[in-house]
């Protein structure tokens, strides 16, 4: 398919700004621009078709299936992108004086209420732009609170199952790492944990549910361990949809959490985002949030910035406020029933789990919560083929693949969580597919290493793409189309 | 419920097929302890129709551009969005998907980033740019980051002139990145090269913003290259939707070129989601955060796109990646390409070109003193014989915002008013704005 | 212009390859004395900012049910229209697409069409459904076309109790179709079917309407059969919205159902466009107007769709079409589909008792005279003490439009307000229209 | 693919009705519903999936080229979705008090004014639903027109070119139908014409530029001799993208006009529609319009309901007024300028047809106007290749085929209309796949015969759906599905 550039044609244009006949006034000559930037120059018609060519090359939850692990890509429902979209909301500027915002104000407010309720802490920021700010922020958090306190730890503890921005997050946030392994059953390593945590130990960053889906069943201990350090517990909440309503990080004894709007609470993934971080935490970390913070007075809602002790803002303003719009409208579509949305994707992702556990290997044999973990080696073992060649032959049953190669404790990962959103008959399609792939491995493997065969494309040569980076549109080899 | 989809019947098979007799079981792997043994204390569940009645009842009491003439600026801007963006939105493929992790089921928007990624650079005049950050402060930390990582020096230096929230999330990141902040005052409204290239010695970026806070033209040709003199990378904080007339960052010698996309493709919001754009020289690619898109082949040899250069990244790179950024603003900064894409050269340059005219006209018409005697682009700050805040109250009553009150950030601008002119203003709205102000100064 | 998409250098290549030196040769074929020698003399174009705000500018002075609380209905409902019907109305595939002449390219909306045919015969009780009529009046003159040419009758009875509306269009397309019209007084609100008896001697067909204009329930099973007794096609006109509750028109007897599709799916959006629906016996499905889908198979045997029965239509049959229609409402209606699915059975029950709910209490909540004794659905006509339009433009200016003025269509009524009372209003809503009426009366 | 009610299961569901909660009343026995309607059962992702499934399978102007002859298919812009959906317009209720939509009539009555500047006509009515609808309307007006006059005409005059619609018509509006021919160069045969004109006569009905894609040369004499018996002409308004800016029927002679918004102005046809046709008409007939009319008195607008000497109305309340919004946003967007859309259609269409007549047949050799008739009876006579198989063939191509076998007066028709929204290398696509499949019906006929094969169903048996009509889902044949 063409580039937009390359259905560029010097003089085509769609957007006109107004002219209002006002004198034309100079700029400075040495701050002009001195060449015009080769934007493409379409004629709206062509735009159009462009955009709806490539959403017609671009697989979504609305598209099919889409268990792909650790994300929860549940379906977004529309009525969300109703009310986000409302002149009141889209069209608020975010310097509007508090007077002037206060319907914006009491929806935070309320958002944050009912987050703190789920999380059983009391005190919440809406800004981090995602998880993984939301990490970074807790971090910093703790960071304030020790400070705080004089005492000097610089110690993080993760876990060998934990996602990538874990470790990430802690080497930005100037920490020290240190690594904690996993049991037999999955469960944290109680033993190997307890050497590495000491007086130095800032605290822990912990799924829970972990990355394999799996409640870790020695969590009061550990947070017993940690506690007793005098060190803290973040709870990474990128898994919390397998929970709520049913256990809470606070009850858990976790001190800060965050939560992934755009998994848990739907707002879209837009093909990478937005999304939300909101982090909760215990009062004795409450004075260190993140400025401002939305309070309540009386009737009035307003923005609070004069938090001396806040840790300062980790982004603009007080958050994504067109996430709030849309996960607030979620919750309120369910209200307590949001127990419900959990019991469904645990139900769901045990149904898959107990169809499957046959055909492919399942290195820890437990009820699965939200989601699961399977490894293809048995597959590799038996028949040279792997978890990519798997996933890549679910895209000819137009199912996208499940996350592969992650968590890193498991070879051959295949991790799958299907959500609550999905009837028994995609359940039963995907578990249909899976099996029929088992068979293909012993009987025409090539197939598979050759899927897949039905996509826009063939797969890539993505050593290439890191070997020899072409980042961007190479006007050059094509000057016919330069203005 | 309306989003769930399994019938009694079909809950039933699928217990069985568990071998458990209920769904609590399932959860018996959770300490009893640590469960929640009540209902969640939270409002009752509403029906579609109620739900759309209370968030169109908590919209109606927010003062909007469509109820309220606004000058508000101040680093959000109302410009224009077009309706073709709608389109974009509104195609579930591109709403309901994620991270183009599989790049056979994902071309379209693995496409569409690479065409985002090229007018970034070509409006920057920069050689690389990721898929977006999350907003034009968090991408000023990241630009720190690659600066300090780049480099072997631990300071960076930033213009007073540069948006204070860019300048407050730069500071609250700089502990954990083990960076000295330094700040430069400005001179009469802009920040004068001589101070900047005292600062700059051993600093490892300096940061500066055109048209800075205060909308007034940076000299930012000499801001480079005084910075690039002492050693250190000039990073230029700029605007996408004056890259139509002023000069690209790249054009004067800037390392990297940051920024927030909101005024080009997204409405304010309230504060968001926008996307913050990161374009850097091609040295920096290795270094920089988050997620880019390349160009190869797949077998046939066909053009295709994927996510590359990943080995930055924290899913392959955990504690050593260049940024922990995993969700980023991907759908906005997509907006942000359609809609440059529907202004093409001609349009952006159009949009300009009528808000510096409008601004000009503003100076004239509104007849306040202008706090800083320098060239100014979209946006100007005006002194006000009362306090901003109290003038700000008052306007408000009859309809007009007049715009951001300066002395929120600089204590001593508490009379200085900020107004913003963006192609949506006409000069009608600026006189209505210049006989609101006379009337209640 | 935003809209086209020939450069310069297009337009010369095109010329030459058509052998002319300008773009007026073409138009050589035009005599030169009806070829207009000036600009169209019409408004100047408007660059889209300033097209949207005129058209905002327009749309603001307009109340609109978001800024007046209206009870408005006498034929269009402010029924709530479910979100997933906007995923519909945005998808290009559908808004760009026409009449599915060509069925391999047209697959999805010919599903869509077969499926909304089915969802209408379900609610209706007959066997099939054309793919819409103009609206709810319109459909009404085709029904009595079907009936006369099924029949070798030429009069048509209506009942005085059906939309005003609906029978003056009837009679503007009678004297075209050689049809004598008969209108059947109401007692009492609804029609007496000894009356409707006597009138239906020698009709082609007596349509009458369930629930009626004035929100009455008519004794629709009697008035079917004693058409039916006198040999006359019994046809209903009946609310979508009514018939979760209401019994299906086909199972006590009609020949036909039709209606205004509006209340389901389709905001009021001051008349339309919204879609009519036709509904019939198998009896008459080759004297139907306007395009079927029907089922069938493609070269391999699989399912697919396709336009039937063509030999009906104007494109085949020209003068001995069953209609002239060509152009029909075929988005609105499947915004009604989408409607239907997202309610589903027990959705639509439950809409039709909250409406019915809602009018008992509003009956004895306003504590006015009720015109009418018998049982209503969504509307109830109330006596005022003075003139209906006197009392709404006393209301109105309290913000609350408090429903149709009967006086407009019966002149009799001059001083009965019919009230309208659908699912997105609420018990608090019926008190402040209660209040409203107290102090204005 | 699955029918919706094929993915229902009892018990799903979507929406809710609040429930407040009051007394339920009870409906007499006699007229409670017996057995509920068997309407999808569905939560609301397998709807969202449903209709994007369906769109996947629709092919629309935004996925590609659509020259269907008649139609004019242009591209539809989106600011007039925007404009279209303003609450000011989307929730006004048509029985609003007119003091309550002066925006609403404001903007009818400023479309009445270009409208009517358009046709070169001075009274408009927006009433009817669509072209079809017009063209009754205009033949009720000149029943009302002669009525008046104590005239008896009962004839009406149309082309053998005309579209099926306008005898259609004819009969509905009860008038008697006489045909006259067209020439050798696809003008009205004036020496058939003046033979058939006569007392009796009402008028004629014509669409200038004909379905030929050609307009009338003798217009004039046309005018002349249907006037000069005291007659009256409709101008089918179908082709008026052809003459925009640049010949006006009131002009040519046409006391009666209708538009068709949805083709010349751009209301997205919907899959069928909905439509808009306005009729204007000379002042001698204004009184007979559809009431209401729209009128000014100084700067007040309101609904004329008080016309006693009007046909009555054609439909419910003043017309279909959310088309009229995207009608008139598009005509604002041009101004003037509305003569170049009709340049471009006409030079768009030009371009195609020199650029096709040496491998097509082309019946009457002249410039065309926006849209042109090519013939494949060259290609049936040397290959037994049909128009069907041509137009089935092209969807290979990803290109909407053109209307075929109409007008009547060509064997093999194909009937082609680019529209001005088409870009250079659209047609030239267009052109090239047109020449490639002349050349495939002499190298491998049967691929055509075989055509389409690209599509998610091939070529249907249309003669089984007309013989044994299944019109309905059949539920019976799939009691498992049902409540
Ligand atoms: C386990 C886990 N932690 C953290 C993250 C980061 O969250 P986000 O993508 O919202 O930054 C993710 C998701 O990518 C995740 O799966
Ligand atoms: C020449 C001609 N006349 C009349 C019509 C009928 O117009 P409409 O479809 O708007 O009813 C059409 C379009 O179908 C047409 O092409």
């Amino acid at each position: 398919m063409e580039l937009i550039f390359e259905k560029s044609r010097v003089g085509r244009r769609a957007g006109r700004a107004p002219d209002y006949g006002l004198p034309k006034p100079e700029l400075p000559l040495e701050l002009r621009r001195t060449h015009p930037p080769r934007l493409p120059e379409v004629a709206e018609p062509e735009i159009v078709r462009h955009i709806t060519a490539l959403a017609d090359r671009t697989f979504g939850v609305d598209t099919g299936f889409y268990p792909l692990g650790s994300c929860t890509m549940k379906h977004n429902p529309r009525v969300n992108e109703r009310v986000g979209g409302l002149p009141g909301f889209r069209d608020l500027h975010p310097h509007q004086e508090d007077e002037g915002a206060q319907g914006a104000l009491e929806l935070m407010w309320r958002l944050q209420a009912i987050l703190a309720e789920i999380a059983g802490l009391p005190a919440v920021t809406l800004q981090p732009a995602a998880g993984s700010q939301g990490e970074l922020t807790g971090l910093m958090l703790m960071r304030a609170y020790f400070r705080d306190r004089g005492e000097e730890r610089d110690t993080i503890v993760t876990a060998d199952t934990a996602h990538g921005t874990n470790p990430a997050s802690v080497t930005m946030a100037g920490f020290r790492l240190e690594r904690v392994e996993t049991d037999a059953r999955g469960n944290l390593d109680l033993d190997d944990l307890r050497g590495k945590v000491n007086e130095r130990t800032a605290g822990l960053m912990l799924t829970n549910p972990s990355t394999l889906g799996l409640f870790d069943e020695g969590i009061e201990e550990v947070a017993r361990i940690f506690h007793d350090a005098g060190a803290l517990l973040y709870y990474d909440g990128a898994n919390l949809n397998a929970v709520v309503g049913i256990s809470r990080p606070g009850d858990m004894g976790f001190d800060i959490v965050h939560y992934n709007l755009h998994k848990t609470f739907s707002q879209p993934h837009g093909g990478g985002g937005p999304g939300g971080g909101p982090v909760a935490v215990r009062d004795t970390i409450e004075s260190y949030l993140p400025a401002p913070v939305v309070v309540r007075d009386g009737d009035v809602y307003r923005l609070d910035h004069d938090r001396p002790k806040s840790i300062g803002r980790v982004r603009g303003f007080a958050g994504p406020f067109g996430v709030f719009v849309r996960s607030y409208a979620f919750m309120r579509a369910y209200g307590p029933e949001l127990r419900e949305m959990s019991e469904v994707a645990v139900l769901n992702a045990n149904y898959v789990l107990a169809r499957l556990k046959d055909v492919y290997d399942l290195p820890y044999d437990r009820i699965c919560m939200h989601e699961f973990v399977l490894s293809a080696r048995n597959l590799k073992r038996e028949h040279g083929i792997t978890a990519l060649d798997v996933a890549k032959r679910l895209m000819d049953h137009r199912i996208h693949p499940p996350t592969i190669y992650f968590p890193l404790v498991v070879p051959e990962a295949l991790m799958i969580e299907p959500t609550e959103t999905e009837t028994k008959e995609r359940l039963d399609g995907f578990v249909d597919a899976m099996r029929r792939i088992a068979e293909e491995a012993a009987e025409s493997p090539e197939v598979l290493k050759e899927a897949p065969h039905s996509r826009p494309v063939r797969r890539l040569d993505e050593v290439r793409a890191a070997k020899q980076p072409v980042l961007r549109y190479l006007f050059d080899e094509h000057p016919a189309l330069v203005s | 419920m309306s989003y769930l989809g399994l019938t009694d019947a079909d809950r039933e098979e699928m217990l069985a097929a568990i071998g458990v007799a209920t769904v609590d079981e399932l959860f018996a792997q959770i300490p009893a302890s640590v469960r929640l043994d009540r209902d969640l204390d939270v409002p009752p569940a509403l029906p579609e129709v109620q739900l759309v009645a209370h968030l169109s009842e908590l919209a109606g009491r927010n003062a909007h551009t469509g109820v309220e003439l606004s000058f508000l600026g101040a680093g959000i801007y109302d410009h224009y969005v077009p309706a073709v963006v709608d389109v974009l939105l509104s195609r579930g493929e591109f709403l309901t998907a994620y991270t183009p992790y599989q790049p056979e089921m994902s071309q379209g928007v693995l496409q569409a980033i690479f065409e985002y990624q090229t007018v970034i650079c070509e409006l920057t005049g920069l050689d690389v740019s990721n898929a977006s950050g999350y907003d034009g402060t968090t991408v000023a930390a990241d630009a720190c980051f690659v600066a300090k990582h780049t480099s072997d020096r631990a300071k960076v230096v930033l213009a007073e002139t540069l948006n204070p929230q860019v300048r407050h999330v730069v500071k609250t990141y700089a502990t954990g990145f083990g960076l000295e902040v330094v700040e430069v005052p400005h001179r009469g409204g802009t920040i004068d090269p001589d101070d900047l290239a005292v600062a700059s010695a051993d600093a490892a970026a300096v940061m500066f913003q055109q048209p800075n806070f205060f909308g007034c033209l940076e000299p930012a040709p000499e801001l480079a290259a005084a910075a690039a003199e002492a050693g250190a990378h000039p990073i230029a904080h700029v605007d996408l939707m004056s890259l139509g007339l002023l000069e690209a960052p790249g054009a004067y010698g800037c390392a990297m070129a940051i920024g927030e996309g909101q005024s080009v493709g997204c409405p304010p919001l309230y504060g968001g989601p926008h996307y913050g754009f990161f374009a850097a020289r091609q040295e920096f690619v290795r270094r920089m955060p988050g997620r880019i898109v390349g160009e190869t082949v797949d077998l046939d040899g066909e053009r295709a796109f994927v996510l590359t250069l990943q080995t930055r990244e924290q899913h392959i790179r955990r504690e050593k990646a260049t940024s922990n950024i995993t969700t980023n603003q991907t759908l906005l900064a997509l907006a942000g390409l359609v809609t440059l894409t529907w202004l093409g050269p001609q349009g952006l340059r159009e949009v300009g070109e009528t808000c510096f005219a409008l601004t000009e006209y503003a100076k004239e018409r509104l007849g306040l003193p202008l706090v800083f005697e320098r060239p100014t682009f979209k946006e100007v700050a005006v002194r006000l014989p009362r306090p901003a805040r109290d003038v700000i109250r008052d306007a408000r009553t009859l309809g007009v915002h007049p715009g951001y009150a300066l002395g929120r950030d600089y204590p001593e601008m508490d009379d200085v008013l900020l107004v913003a002119l963006t192609e949506k203003r006409t000069p009608a709205d600026v006189d209505r704005l210049a006989a609101v102000l006379a009337e209640v100064c």
